[in-house]
């Protein structure tokens, strides 16, 4: 057997299975192991096969919750499925916030200003310098060199790709008219599979700007975004603040906790380039399993959950008032 | 006088032999099963695809224009990586068979193994990681002075993730397999005919011309076909090393690149739902009759020498 | 021209094992000569010494020297090519070209010197090297059949066309009448009367009446015991060997009472 | 010289025009020389001067050959140095990618990488016990099933078929079936288990499943080469002792074939045991160990390369050199794999020296 | 128990090409017969028929009966095996089992029919067989090495231990000293004079004066002519064939003046 496992229980009844959202790996990671830890011969396994995977496992039975970066969409169907999986409306908190930096890679420039609408139009290729009248409008100091930008997006669909085009076609004015979509809508740039690749794919590139979870943006140059009249760099503090400022979907049952983020806020200090993602339950299990998800996901809400997801995972930590009411919705879960 | 005719196999079978040859026949008629099976669920489940919104075929308006650019992308991917694994492949082999002299070859025949026993992922990296930072002056240069040549238009990639470099890092991964096998071939060759080659006052290429490459011929075709199709079908080191765009494009140095069957499927299955896993499904589908139309080549192809050498 | 060989104090090995030991022998040009034996004793291995496709055996290596014509045969200097272009060989089981039909099997050598063969002259080097072979009216309809068709007679005679196509000027036979008939025994036979005019030839042969037939001398090899290296015992005139032998062991090999 | 003009006039002398044996050696330094003198007055690089020299080698070494010896000696000459630089670029990719491996994954190996798990640990280096594990399971899985059909498979082909249509339509799906993408295979495992066991199951035994989909085609094809090659004299020898054919088949035909099936389903091994995309489908992943090849999920050396490298977490570089240290992990274990096999293969080969 | 074999109007084919015509033969039990002729006129195509190893050649097929003792071969109900396991086969060329050692090559027709041996037995059997052979002395020393590294007359002579070494009723030899030394074949000769007074034996020879020294009956075959299938010419006792022959076609081939 392992060094670590003395009485591994992978497979047995005193198992979860839960699968999606890709983002939330860090996180799962840290809470899986902070509630196995605490509560030995528990497994509790994550799949980050991406959110589309992980609510299609949840609605079929496969799985026992799951993990997404958008919430279930009433239109496509996702919210009836989940309620004729689960026998009543599916529960959905958010549990995991985090702040998308836009990243790049320019010799000797260490501070860049960018508006949404410039974003927009360095993505879609039509600013190709770095030194375009547009981004020296934005950053009077800077010296700007002539190299060509390379843009770098995701290769794989990604809840990152959706936040990030759900921005540009929010806040960029008429500058991005793709809507928001998971798939990169447009055909030029560079194309990196994962976020790590997109990191890897700037790192490589001079010249290249790109666009991560930003617990990931690692040893990159950070831009920060317009936001007002002020330019914010990414932190968890602005996306709290912006996710505070984003009111909740009014259309949802009472467990839904589904946010519509607002990604034109001009809250001081708010950053509402970022992703929220979701996790998703039934509100009821068998006996067996009942009081195991209720206290996984009660401790993935709880300060102390999310304060290490902060730690490990970089994320922020929710907002106290969504905090609450997402462990509210999670004491509700019963055994049938 | 009667006269009675025999054919080949007499009606009366030892119930040992009826055993083992139905035996046998059936672990053939497995894989026709197998296979079949893998037919009709890839057109089962990809039929649903053939009606599918452009939404779900990201923004394609039909499952043909959506699947098109990817067909190109893995043929264009695989045509490259054959054309240079093929003369590489035969040489390493050569040198191990007659070439080299045996502890020599052993070693070769080593590293030749070594390189087949790297798996997939870890070409990936490679090919991420060193390859392509290592082409980024090469595909530079290539757009500065043969920037007139379509395939090298450029504008040059700046991380060199490129299809050209999607199609060095796959004629690595075909080059073992298609070195074993005909590495296989060429030490099988008849001693008689080599020796009546050399016997005749062949040099060793020569030698090798007249005995070991015509025996090795049908070998040659049925190990590059091997080697295409794992070109034609690889995944992860595509989906990590190619940027891919979803263009059409002959361009082989930029950064904009068509994208291949397998890797859009890697890249993308996992998030997908409903008709978009149908339509992925349905190109798995159709990078399966493209295996199936090469082989189908390379069979031909045989068989045509087959039957010119015996006749 | 012909030319002579002369071999001494040659060791033949494969890898460690010394299959034949310290063979002197001087074989004269434009005639013939026979080496005789029981299975094993190495007359193979020492015919292949004698144009160098001893070495192409993994491992496999001589000691000691072969002259052709005063010309050290292993001198380092020397290209084995060339030497085998200027001894030719038919081996003991045919092994015609698989791939090759039999035309082509028959201009194999030729082609490699890269002689552009008009397609008539082509055609006259195949009549004529297969009407030496006495094969040119069994396959003359078929000459684009492939040589492996043939029977093994057919194909050992067709070997023969191939070597002698590229008109060399020694030849080794070895056993080369072992898988044929009387009647194309004798024609190869006639065939070596004629070529040795020309050319030098060594013949292994297990026919002892053969040997006295076409060979001017004979040589004969044995094994000194089970496990032992061959080596030669004796050379001399047919004439005499098969008359007055000055060995013991060779009288009684060549009339039957042996060991 | 009066009766030879018919014969090839070059065998005047066997001396004559040779180059000298240490030839290649001193071209080879030549054109190093020139390389570095021409390389490093235009300031090129390493490779541009290496590629240089191998021109500089190819182009005089046969202009040499050409002028001292002849044409045909040097088109000799030409055709070993090519093999040669092919043999050299192959082996190219191969050293850089060793180095790379070895550089980033050496120093990962320890106790703790090999017996460890990833259970339980979060922002620290583990274990990668449970993939090592899942791997052999699945892999030995595949074998278990691909290697009695394979096998039989090419026996009815070469021994039993005798050129029946059903014959010739197995070889030629087996022919097509070597060109099915490892992603493809997995989606056939995912949806059949789905079918049978129920939808979204994940577990070994699927992965086993779609990697003996890829490993038959290669084990039919390289036993029924072996079989082939087993010259029909030693069926006939056995034929004429009055044994029956299926124990000609047992008996004779695959033991001399042995010791190449061993190492054409070896060859299937390593060909499939670094497979990622179809485990990634049908055995997701874990970081518990599972030893149970039909229930959950389980771990797999590519794949946990594969999401070790692609999601790194906050802290990357700890993953991301675990990913390294398994793929040198995973490269030994094919390379043992391998030298067993040639092990073996010797055992069973043929013996025909002394 | 020896069996006489009696063929009638035997047309044998591969595929559409008729190789041999319209055979009537009487062969005697516990007698040698012969099989002369040129080289491809199917003597070898006709041997294997009388143990139904022609079928295994794909295409390959009879027209007309082979009786032995009686029983037709080619009936329906006759299991080629238990046909095979009675009429032994010595080939042209030799092919010991490469995986086996010699000892196993010689033991191998009897383990591969499932008979269950002891070591003294089996090591009785390999000795008697090798003796018989004539090839105990050279092998005794190294049983266990691999049958393939031995020359090609000691290769031969162990399959010939390995025919004999299950004792089959009728023994069919395919030249099998073609690739033999005088002293080998004698010693086969004289095997064959031992083996004659139990079993049946048909031989394929090139060699006159083997055909006159081992044989009762000889068998003469011809081709017509080229592209013809070969035929049988003449059957007689061999004293009358190598004296009076029936035939003039006989005559010619065996005198050395042939067509
Ligand atoms: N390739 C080889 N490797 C090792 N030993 C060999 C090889 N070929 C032959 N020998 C050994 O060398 C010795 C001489 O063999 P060789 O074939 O020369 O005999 P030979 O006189 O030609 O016999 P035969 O009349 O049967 O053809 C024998 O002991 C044989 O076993
Ligand atoms: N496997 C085969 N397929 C087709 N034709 C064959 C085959 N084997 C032999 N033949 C043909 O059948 C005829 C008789 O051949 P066979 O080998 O029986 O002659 P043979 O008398 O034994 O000759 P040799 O003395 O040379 O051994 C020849 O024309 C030959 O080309
Ligand atoms: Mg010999
Ligand atoms: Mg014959």
């Amino acid at each position: 057997g392992a060094g670590n496992e003395s009485n591994s229980t992978s497979g047995s009844t005193n198992t979860l299975h839960g699968a999606g959202s890709s983002a939330q790996q860090a996180a799962m990671d840290a809470w899986r192991s902070g509630y196995q830890t605490a509560h030995s011969g528990v497994t509790i396994n994550y799949d980050p096969t991406g959110s589309g995977a992980g609510i299609q496992g949840f609605t079929t039975g496969a799985l026992d919750f799951a993990a997404s970066d958008a919430a279930l969409d009433p239109a496509a169907g996702e919210v009836a499925k989940a309620k004729k999986q689960c026998g009543a409306n599916a529960l959905e908190v958010p549990d995991y916030v985090s702040p998308i930096a836009v990243i790049y890679n320019l010799d000797g420039v260490t501070k860049l200003n960018l508006d949404a609408a410039t974003i927009a139009k360095i993505f879609a290729g039509k600013i190709t310098k770095w030194n375009d009248p547009a981004i020296a409008a934005a950053n009077a100091g800077v010296k700007l060199p002539s190299t060509a930008i390379s843009p770098v997006h995701r290769s794989d669909d990604s809840g990152t790709t959706q936040n990030f085009t759900d921005y540009l076609s929010q806040a960029a004015g008429g500058a991005w008219t793709a809507p928001a979509s998971k798939t990169w809508p447009q055909k030029s740039g560079e194309a990196a599979s994962g976020t790590s690749g997109v990191v890897a794919a700037v790192k490589a590139g001079a010249g290249s700007i790109g666009y991560a979870d930003n617990s990931q943006a690692g040893g990159l140059t950070v831009a920060s975004v317009k936001v007002g009249s002020a330019y914010t760099a990414p932190s968890a503090d602005g996306a709290a603040k912006a996710l505070e400022a984003s009111p909740i979907d009014t259309t949802r049952t009472a467990g839904d906790l589904a946010i519509k983020v607002d990604r034109t806020t001009t809250a001081a200090g708010a950053y509402p380039l970022m992703l929220t993602s979701y996790v998703i339950a039934c509100p009821t299990y068998p006996k067996a399993k009942a009081d195991l998800v209720k206290g996984f996901l009660s401790y993935v809400v709880s300060t102390d959950g999310q304060t290490l997801a902060g730690k490990n995972a970089g994320s922020a930590p929710l907002p106290p008032s969504l905090q609450a009411k997402a462990a509210q919705i999670i004491a509700g879960i019963t055994a049938k | 006088m009667t006269t009675v005719t025999t054919e080949t196999g007499s009606p009366k079978r030892r119930l040992g032999d009826l055993v083992f040859a139905n035996l046998t026949r059936g672990a053939g008629l497995t894989i026709l099963v197998a296979l079949a099976g893998v037919a009709i669920f890839l057109t089962v489940e990809g039929a649903p695809a053939l009606g599918a919104k452009s939404a779900d075929l990201k923004g394609h308006a039909n499952f043909l224009s959506y699947v098109a650019p990817l067909v190109f992308g893995t043929l264009l991917a695989a045509v490259i990586a054959l054309i240079i694994a093929l003369p590489l492949a035969l040489g390493v082999a050569l040198a191990v068979s007659h070439f080299a002299p045996r502890r020599v070859a052993l070693v070769i025949g080593y590293m030749v193994d070594l390189l087949a026993a790297v798996p997939s992922v870890v070409y990936g990296l490679w090919g991420i990681g060193v390859l392509g930072p290592r082409l980024i002056p090469v595909y530079a240069w290539l757009a500065q002075h043969v920037g007139w040549f379509p395939l090298f238009a450029g504008p040059a990639s700046n991380t060199g993730r490129t299809i050209l470099t999607a199609g060095i890092v796959l004629a690595i991964m075909v080059l073992p397999i298609i070195t074993a096998i005909t590495r296989e071939i060429f030490t099988q060759t008849p001693r008689l005919n080599e020796e009546a080659a050399l016997a005749l006052g062949a040099t060793r290429w020569e030698m090798v011309r007249l005995a070991v490459l015509p025996y090795g011929r049908s070998g040659i075709v049925s190990a590059s076909m091997l080697g295409l199709g794992r070109a034609l079908g690889e995944t992860m080191a595509v989906a990590l090393v190619l940027s891919a765009s979803g263009v059409v494009s002959l361009n082989l140095i930029s950064s904009t690149n068509p994208s291949t069957i397998a890797a859009n499927i890697a890249l993308t299955f996992a998030d997908s739902t409903g008709l978009q896993r149908n339509a992925l499904i349905a190109s798995g589908l159709v990078l399966f009759v493209i295996t199936f139309a090469v082989n189908f080549g390379a069979r031909a192809i045989v068989s045509r020498y087959e039957s010119g050498s015996k006749a | 021209m012909a030319k002579s060989i002369d071999v001494s104090d040659l060791n033949i090995y494969y890898g460690d094992f010394l299959a034949v030991e310290g063979v002197n022998m001087t074989i004269t040009a434009r005639s013939v000569t026979a080496l005789i034996g029981p299975s094993g004793c190495g007359k193979s291995t020492f015919l292949r010494t004698l144009n160098r496709m001893h070495e192409v055996i993994p491992g496999a290596r001589v000691e000691g020297k072969v002259l052709i014509d005063g010309q050290s045969l292993y001198d380092s200097n020397v290209d084995p090519v060339e030497v085998r272009r200027m001894v030719g060989m038919v081996f003991q089981r045919p092994n015609p070209f698989p791939t090759m039909s039999i035309y082509e099997n028959v201009l194999a050598g030729l082609r490699l010197n890269n002689k552009r063969l008009s397609k008539s002259e082509a055609d006259n080097v195949v009549e004529k090297s297969l009407q030496q072979a006495n094969l040119w009216n069994e396959v003359k309809d078929r000459l684009n059949k492939p040589g492996m068709g043939l029977s093994g007679g057919q194909q050992q005679r067709l070997c023969i066309a191939r070597a002698i196509s590229v008109e060399p000027q020694v030849l080794l036979m070895d056993e080369p009448c072992s898988a044929l008939d009387p009647i194309s025994t004798s024609a190869v036979e006639d065939l070596i009367h004629e070529l040795k005019e020309q050319y030098t030839i060594v013949i292994v042969t297990h026919n002892m009446q053969q040997a006295a037939r076409v060979s001017e001398d004979t040589a004969f090899f044995n094994l000194a015991g089970a496990g032992k290296p061959g080596r030669l015992v004796e050379m001399n005139p047919t004439k005499k060997i098969f008359s007055v032998p000055d060995e013991e062991a060779t009288e009684a090999y060549i009339s039957g009472r042996f060991g | 010289m009066t009766t030879l003009d018919t014969a090839p006039s070059t065998g005047a002398s066997l001396r004559g025009a040779r180059l000298p044996r240490y030839a290649p050696a001193i071209a080879g330094v030549i054109s190093v020389a020139a390389a570095a003198i021409v390389g490093m007055s235009l300031s090129w690089n390493l490779a541009g001067m290496v590629i240089l020299a191998v021109l500089i080698y190819l182009v005089g070494l046969t202009t040499w050959s050409r002028a001292v010896e002849n044409s045909r000696a040097a088109t000799d000459r030409l055709v070993t140095s090519l093999i040669w630089v092919a043999l050299g670029i192959a082996f190219i990719p191969l050293v850089s990618l060793l180095y790379e491996v070895i550089s980033k994954g050496a120093g990962q190996i320890d106790g703790k990488f090999l017996t460890w798990t990833m259970r339980n640990v979060v922002g620290q280096p583990g274990g990668i016990y449970h993939a090592i594990i899942g791997t052999l399971i699945i892999t030995a899985g595949a074998t278990v099933i691909s290697v009695p059909i394979g096998l039989l498979t090419a026996v009815y082909l070469v021994e039993y078929s005798a050129g029946s249509r059903v014959a010739s339509w197995i070889r030629f799906l087996v022919d097509v079936m070597t060109g099915i993408p490892s992603i493809v295979a997995g989606l056939f495992a995912y949806a059949l288990f789905s079918l049978i066991v129920g939808p979204g199951t994940q577990f070994g035994i699927g992965g086993s499943v779609a990697l003996a989909l890829l490993m038959i085609p290669i084990v039919v094809r390289s036993s029924e080469e072996m079989l082939k090659l087993v010259p029909s004299d030693l069926r006939e020898a056995a034929y004429a002792l009055g044994v029956p054919k299926w124990k000609t088949v047992l008996k004779v035909v695959i033991p001399t074939a042995l010791a190449g099936i061993i190492t054409g389903v070896t060859l299937a091994v390593a060909r499939v045991i670094g497979e990622t995309a179809p485990l990634l489908i049908i055995c997701g992943s874990t970081d518990s160990l599972n030893y149970n090849l039909f229930h959950g999920q389980m771990a797999s050396l590519p794949v946990f390369i594969y999401t070790s490298y692609t999601q790194p977490g906050l802290n990357p570089s700890i993953l991301q050199n675990m990913a390294w240290g398994a793929a040198l992990v995973l490269i030994v274990i094919v390379m043992v794999l391998n030298i067993a096999a040639r092990v073996a293969g010797r055992i069973f080969a043929p013996k025909t020296g002394h």
